[in-house]
C-alpha cells in the first residue's frame, strides 16, 4: 500500500495533468479554454497554501535550535519577530499607513538593502586583491567591464560617443551572448519538464 | 624599498583599509556634491522627448511596479516623470500592480502638489493598487473605469473630471512601467502586442540588460535604466523648472549618481593597482 | 447629397461573416459599406440576432473595416445587420446575413510546427535516455575544466595542505547541486589516493547528509575507509552571509591549497572567492548562476560555465539520466544551428523560408 | 545638522549600522539583525500570501461563493501541513504533483516558443537591412548566437579545426556578456550602498549637502 501512496499516485497525477496541460495549448476549443482557466484557479489555490511548508520548516528549524546553547537567543529573536509581524499584519491590516507597512519600510527594507549594499565593499576589496587578469577570457571580461563601469558614470558622459558605445555593447554582443545562454536554459527547462511528466525524473518522490 | 616592492606590498594591504577608502570616497560627494553636469543618453532621450512633444491634455499611465528595496534607483525616476508630465500639461494617471508601489507613488504625487501646486483629479489622477498583474493590464485595454471603480482616495472614477474623456488604451499616449523585476516585459506583451499602446520601461541598472531584446523588437519606445538615467531625467526636469521660475529643485538622484560615479571610478583604480602588484610579483618569482 | 445616398441603400448586400479562429467564441463581420458614404457616418451600429431570439445592438467605431464579436457560444447560431447613421438619421441599412455558428476546432493548425518541434524533442529525449540506460557508448567530449580539477588536486597533494570543497547554496532538487555532489565524489577518490584531506562545509542540511555518504562511499571504493573524518564533512549554518564568513575564516585558518566552488551561488560568492584568492589557493569554480559567473571568472583559475558543470558531472559519473539529457540537448542545439544557418543563407538569396516557426 | 527625532528613522539607522558591523567581523549584533530579518520576512510572507493569494483564491470562492468544487484544492493544500510530521510527510507529494503537473505542462510549449524559437528567430539573418551598421549588427548577433551554442555543444571534441575557432568566438562573446553584466552589477551595488549612506547622512543625521 505504501509505494502506491508515496510514489505511484503522485507520478500518475503528474503524468495525467502534465499531458493535459501540454496539449491544451494546441486546442482552441472552449472546453480546453475552461480547462485552462480552472487549472490556473486550482494552481493559485494550492500554491497559496504551499507557503504553509515554508512556515513549518522555519518554525521547526528554529525551535530545534532553541535547545542549542549558542544559537538559542538568535532563534528566539527569529520566532518572536515572525509571530509579531504575522499578528500585526492580520490584526492591524496591511494598508499603506498601517504598522505592518511601517515595519516593512523601516525594518525589512533597511535590513535587506544594507545586507546587499555590503557587496559594494566586498567588490572593492575583491577588485583590489583578487580580480586578476590571467588568461584571455578574464582580459576580455575586464576590458568590457571597464568600458561599462566607466561609461555608466556621469563623468563618462564627457568622453565622446561613450554613451553610444555602452549602448552598442549592451544591444549587440551582450544580447548575442544572453540569447545563446537563454536558448540553452530553455532547452534545459523543457528537458526537465518532459522528464518530470514522463516520470523519468523521480527524485522529487524520493528517487 | 623599490617601486616594485611598494606595489606588491600595496596590492596586499588589509581589506579593512579598502573599506575605509570606499566609505570616505562615497561620503564626501554626498555632503559636498560635485554636481558633474549631466548629458542625456540615447534611451533616456527617447522617453524624455516623447513626453516633451505630447500635445497638452494627453494622458500617460505611470505604473509604480517597484518596492522600497529598489527605490534608490527607480523612485527618483517616478518623481521626475510625474513632474515632467504636469509641467507639459500632460495628465499622469498613477497606478501600481505591486502592494508596496502605492506608498511610493503617493509620495511622488504629494511632492508634485507641493512643488507645482498640482491639483488632484485635474492635473493628475492616482488610482492606486489593483491585484491581478497581467489580468489588470488586459482590463485597462477594455475599460479603465471598470478595472478601477474608485481611485486611491475612494472617489468614483466616473466622477473624476480629468478622467472624463478616457475609456481605455486608445486614449492613452504612453504607458511607463517602473519596476525592479520583469513586469515591464508583461506590459510589453499584454499592453503593446495586444492593444498597440506605446510602452516604455524604467528599471534598475542590473535588469537593464534583459530588456534589450524588447527594445530591439520595437516593443519599448525607450528605457530609463539605473541611477544614471534617474539623474539625467531629474536634471532635465530641473532645467524646465528653472525656465518656469520654480525654485524648488530635487537633486537626490543627481547627488547619489555623483557618489556612485566616484565609487565606480575607485573600482577601476583598485583593479589596475591590484593587477600591477600581481604582475610585478609574478615576474619576480 | 442625401438623395444620392438613399439611392445607394437599394444596392445593399448582407455583411460577410466567418469564424476567425477555432475557439468557438468569435465571429468576424466584414463591414463592406460603400466608400462614398463612409465620411458621412457619425455612428455605426451592428445588430446581432441570436438563434435563441435575443437581439443586441453594438455601437462600433465608424471607421472600422471589420469587427470581431466575441464571448459568443459555440452552441448557438448568430446573424448580423449593419445600420449607419449620419448625425441621427439612418443613411444605410444592410440585409441580415445568413445564420452562422462559431466553429470550435480541436486543433489549431497554426501551432502545428510548434507541436512537431515539441514532439521531436520529446522523442529525442526518450531515445537518448533509453540508450544511456542500456549503457550504450555515448560520446561526451573531454571537459577542459576537469583537467584543471585534477591539476588543482595535484597542487594540494604537493603542498600537503587540505582541499576545501563546497556544494553551493541550493537544495538537492537543483541540478547544479546534484552535479556538484557528483564531482565531489570524483575529487574525494583522487585526493584519497594521496591521503590529501578534504573539508566539506555544507549550507543545506539535506545536502549535508548526502555529501557525508558520498565522501564515506568514495573512500571505501578506493580501499581507504580509514581516511573518512566526520569532522571534515559537516553542516555549517544556513545563513547566507554567515556561511560565507565561516568558510572564508576556515580557508584562512586551514591555509587550504585548493578551493572548489561547485553548484548554485548567490551574491555572497564574492566573499568566498576573494578570500581564497588572497590566501594564494588554486580555485576552480563551476556554476550555472549567470549573475555570479563574472565574479568567479576573474577570481578563480578555472571556471566551468553553466551547462559545462552538468557535462563535467555527466562525464565523471556516467549517470544515464544526466548523460542522456545532455546528448538530447546537444542534438536539439545541432538541429537549431543547422536551421538557423540554412534559413539565413536562403534569405540571402531573397528566399524567406519560415517553416511556420521562424 | 539636526538629528532626526522620528522613532522609525532611528530604528532604520540602528538596523543599518548593525548590518554594517559585519564588515569588521561576524558578530552577535549582525547575527541578531540577520535572524530578525528572517523572522520578519517569514511573517510578512505569511500575511501577504494569506491576504493576496489564499483569501481571494480559496477562502472567498469556497466559503463565501459556496463553489464546493474548491474543496479539492483546499484539502490538497491542507496536506502541506503534514510536512510537520515526518511519518506522514510523504503526503505533500500529492499537492506537489498537481502543481508540478500544471507547471511543467504549461511551461513546455511556452518555453519552446518564447525561449528557444523566439530567440533564434530574431537572430536569423533577414536582409535587406537599411544600412551598413545594422548589417554588421545582424551579422554579429547571428554569428554570436551560433558560436555560443557551439561552445555549449558536448558531442564533438573542441580541438576539431572548424569547431575550435567557432567555440573560441563563442567563449569570447560569453566573456563580453559577463563583462557587461559585471559592469552593471558594480553600478547597482553602489546605488544600494549610496542609498543607505544618503539615508544615514541626510535623513538620520540631517546633514544637508552644501
Amino acid at each position: 500500500m505504501r509505494p502506491l501512496l508515496e510514489k505511484k499516485i503522485p507520478l500518475a497525477l503528474v503524468f495525467i495533468i502534465g499531458i493535459i496541460m501540454t496539449l491544451q495549448y494546441f486546442v482552441p476549443h472552449p472546453i480546453s479554454q475552461t480547462i485552462y482557466d480552472n487549472s490556473l484557479m486550482w494552481n493559485r489555490a494550492i500554491a497559496s497554501m504551499a507557503y504553509i511548508m515554508a512556515v513549518v520548516s522555519f518554525l521547526r528549524f528554529h525551535s530545534r535550535r532553541l535547545k542549542d546553547k549558542n544559537y538559542a537567543p538568535y532563534s528566539l529573536v527569529a520566532i518572536l519577530s515572525f509571530a509579531a509581524m504575522a499578528l500585526i499584519g492580520f490584526i492591524g491590516g496591511t494598508g499603506s499607513d498601517s504598522l505592518f507597512q511601517k515595519m516593512y519600510n523601516n525594518m525589512m527594507v533597511p535590513l535587506q538593502a544594507t545586507t546587499f549594499s555590503l557587496l559594494a565593499f566586498y567588490m572593492s576589496s575583491a577588485a583590489y586583491r583578487a580580480f586578476r587578469i590571467r588568461g584571455v577570457e578574464a582580459t576580455v571580461l575586464m576590458i568590457t567591464a571597464f568600458i561599462i563601469i566607466f561609461g555608466t558614470t556621469t563623468i563618462g558622459n564627457y568622453v565622446p560617443k561613450m554613451n553610444e558605445i555602452v549602448e552598442w555593447i549592451m544591444a549587440v554582443p551582450n544580447l548575442a551572448s544572453k540569447r545563446g545562454i537563454m536558448i540553452g536554459v530553455g532547452l534545459g527547462v523543457v528537458a526537465t519538464s518532459i522528464k518530470i511528466i514522463l516520470g523519468i525524473e523521480r527524485n522529487w518522490v524520493g528517487g | 624599498m623599490s617601486v616594485r616592492d611598494f606595489f606588491i606590498k600595496l596590492s596586499k594591504i588589509d581589506r579593512k583599509y579598502i573599506y575605509l577608502v570606499i566609505l570616505i570616497g562615497l561620503i564626501i560627494p554626498l555632503i559636498f556634491p560635485p554636481r558633474f553636469p549631466q548629458k542625456m543618453s540615447p534611451q533616456v532621450k527617447r522617453v524624455f522627448e516623447y513626453i516633451d512633444t505630447l500635445p497638452k491634455g494627453s494622458y500617460v499611465i505611470l505604473s509604480a511596479d517597484y518596492d522600497p528595496s529598489v527605490a534608490p534607483e527607480v523612485h527618483p525616476m517616478y518623481k521626475a516623470v510625474v513632474k515632467h508630465c504636469i509641467l507639459r500639461g500632460v495628465i499622469p494617471i498613477g497606478m501600481t500592480l505591486g502592494v508596496q508601489g502605492a506608498g511610493l507613488a503617493l509620495d511622488a504625487f504629494t511632492e508634485a502638489e507641493r512643488v507645482l501646486e498640482a491639483r488632484r483629479d485635474t492635473d493628475y489622477v492616482f488610482l492606486g493598487y489593483q491585484a491581478g498583474g497581467a489580468v489588470v493590464i488586459l482590463g485597462l485595454g477594455e475599460d479603465i473605469k471598470s478595472v478601477y471603480k474608485t481611485d486611491y482616495f475612494g472617489t468614483k472614477t466616473t466622477d473624476i473630471y480629468a478622467l472624463k474623456p478616457v475609456k481605455n488604451y486608445r486614449d492613452i499616449a504612453l504607458v511607463i512601467s517602473f519596476s525592479g523585476s520583469a513586469l515591464p516585459a508583461t506590459w510589453a506583451v499584454y499592453a503593446y502586442t495586444k492593444y498597440g499602446v506605446k510602452v516604455a520601461a524604467a528599471v534598475t541598472g542590473v535588469s537593464a540588460g534583459d530588456f534589450y531584446p524588447y527594445i530591439q523588437a520595437g516593443q519599448f519606445i525607450g528605457m530609463l535604466a539605473g541611477m544614471k538615467a534617474a539623474a539625467e531625467y531629474e536634471d532635465a526636469v530641473n532645467r524646465i523648472l528653472k525656465e518656469k521660475g520654480i525654485g524648488k529643485f530635487s537633486t537626490s538622484a543627481i547627488r547619489m549618481m555623483d557618489a556612485n560615479s566616484i565609487g565606480q571610478l575607485l573600482i577601476i583604480l583598485f583593479i589596475i593597482i591590484g593587477n600591477i602588484g600581481y604582475f610585478l610579483s609574478r615576474r619576480r618569482k | 447629397m442625401l438623395l444620392k445616398t438613399i439611392l445607394f441603400m437599394l444596392f445593399l448586400s448582407p455583411p460577410r461573416v466567418f469564424s476567425p479562429d477555432g475557439t468557438g467564441k468569435k465571429l468576424t463581420i466584414v463591414l463592406d459599406i460603400p466608400d462614398a458614404i463612409r465620411p458621412q457616418i457619425t455612428t455605426l451600429n451592428l445588430v446581432r440576432e441570436c438563434s435563441d431570439g435575443k437581439v443586441d445592438t453594438l455601437d462600433i467605431l465608424p471607421f472600422l473595416k471589420a469587427y470581431t464579436d466575441n464571448s459568443l457560444s459555440y452552441k448557438k447560431d448568430y446573424r448580423y445587420k449593419i445600420l449607419a447613421y449620419s448625425n441621427g438619421n439612418l443613411i444605410f441599412e444592410s440585409e441580415w446575413s445568413e445564420y452562422i455558428r462559431p466553429t470550435a476546432k480541436w486543433f489549431d493548425k497554426d501551432k502545428l510546427p510548434l507541436f512537431i518541434a515539441m514532439m521531436l524533442f520529446t522523442i529525442i529525449m526518450i531515445y537518448y535516455i533509453a540508450q544511456a540506460r542500456a549503457n550504450k557508448p555515448l560520446y561526451l567530449r573531454p571537459i577542459a575544466g576537469l583537467e584543471a580539477v585534477n591539476e588543482a588536486i595535484g597542487r594540494a597533494t604537493e603542498m600537503g595542505r587540505p582541499i576545501i570543497y563546497i556544494n553551493g547554496l541550493t537544495g538537492i532538487s537543483d541540478i547544479a547541486t546534484i552535479a556538484a555532489l557528483n564531482i565531489l565524489s570524483h575529487v574525494t577518490k583522487r585526493a584519497g589516493q594521496f591521503e590529501t584531506r578534504i573539508v566539506v562545509p555544507c549550507y543545506d542540511p539535506v545536502v549535508y547528509t548526502i555529501a557525508r555518504e558520498i565522501v564515506k562511499e568514495a573512500y571505501t571504493t578506493i580501499g581507504r575507509p580509514d581516511l573518512f573524518n566526520p569532522d571534515d564533512v559537516y553542516f555549517a549554518t544556513d545563513s547566507q552571509f554567515g556561511y560565507a564568513a565561516h568558510v572564508a575564516a576556515r580557508m584562512v585558518r586551514e591555509q587550504s591549497a585548493t578551493n572548489f566552488f561547485m553548484g548554485y551561488y548567490f551574491a555572497e560568492s564574492l566573499i568566498l572567492s576573494e578570500t581564497g584568492a588572497s590566501t594564494g589557493a588554486i580555485q576552480v569554480a563551476g556554476t550555472d548562476s549567470v549573475a555570479q559567473l563574472p565574479f568567479f571568472v576573474v577570481t578563480c583559475d578555472y571556471t566551468l560555465i553553466g551547462e559545462e558543470l552538468y557535462a563535467a558531472s555527466a562525464y565523471l559519473s556516467r549517470e544515464p539520466l544526466l548523460t542522456g539529457t545532455i546528448k538530447a540537448q546537444d542534438l536539439a542545439k545541432l538541429l537549431l544551428v543547422v536551421v538557423m544557418v540554412l534559413l539565413s543563407i536562403s534569405s540571402l538569396f531573397k528566399v524567406n523560408i519560415t517553416l511556420g516557426l521562424f | 545638522m539636526h538629528i532626526s527625532t522620528n522613532l522609525w528613522i532611528w530604528i532604520q539607522a540602528l538596523l543599518t549600522l548593525a548590518i554594517f558591523t559585519f564588515l569588521y567581523k561576524d558578530n552577535p549584533l549582525f547575527r541578531m539583525a540577520e535572524h530578525l530579518f528572517v523572522g520578519l520576512a517569514t511573517g510578512y510572507g505569511l500575511v501577504v500570501v494569506y491576504k493576496n493569494a489564499f483569501y481571494p483564491n480559496v477562502w472567498v470562492p469556497l466559503f463565501q461563493e459556496k463553489q464546493f468544487i474548491f474543496i479539492i484544492p483546499f484539502v490538497l493544500g491542507l496536506l502541506y501541513l503534514t510536512s510537520a510530521f515526518p511519518k506522514i510527510s510523504y503526503m505533500i507529494r500529492w499537492p506537489m504533483a498537481v502543481l508540478l503537473g500544471i507547471g511543467s505542462g504549461l511551461s513546455i510549449p511556452l518555453t519552446i516558443q518564447t525561449y528557444i524559437i523566439e530567440q533564434s528567430k530574431s537572430s536569423i539573418l533577414r536582409p535587406p537591412y537599411p544600412d551598413l551598421i545594422s548589417w554588421i549588427n545582424a551579422l554579429i548577433l547571428f554569428v554570436g548566437v551560433v558560436s555560443v551554442l557551439v561552445y555549449f555543444y558536448f558531442s564533438i571534441p573542441h580541438d576539431r579545426p572548424g569547431v575550435k575557432q567557432i567555440s573560441k568566438v563563442g567563449l569570447f562573446l560569453l566573456m563580453l556578456g559577463f563583462g557587461a553584466s559585471f559592469g552593471y552589477t558594480v553600478m547597482a551595488r553602489f546605488s544600494l550602498l549610496v542609498g543607505r549612506l544618503d539615508f544615514l547622512l541626510n535623513k538620520w543625521l540631517g546633514i544637508r549637502p552644501f
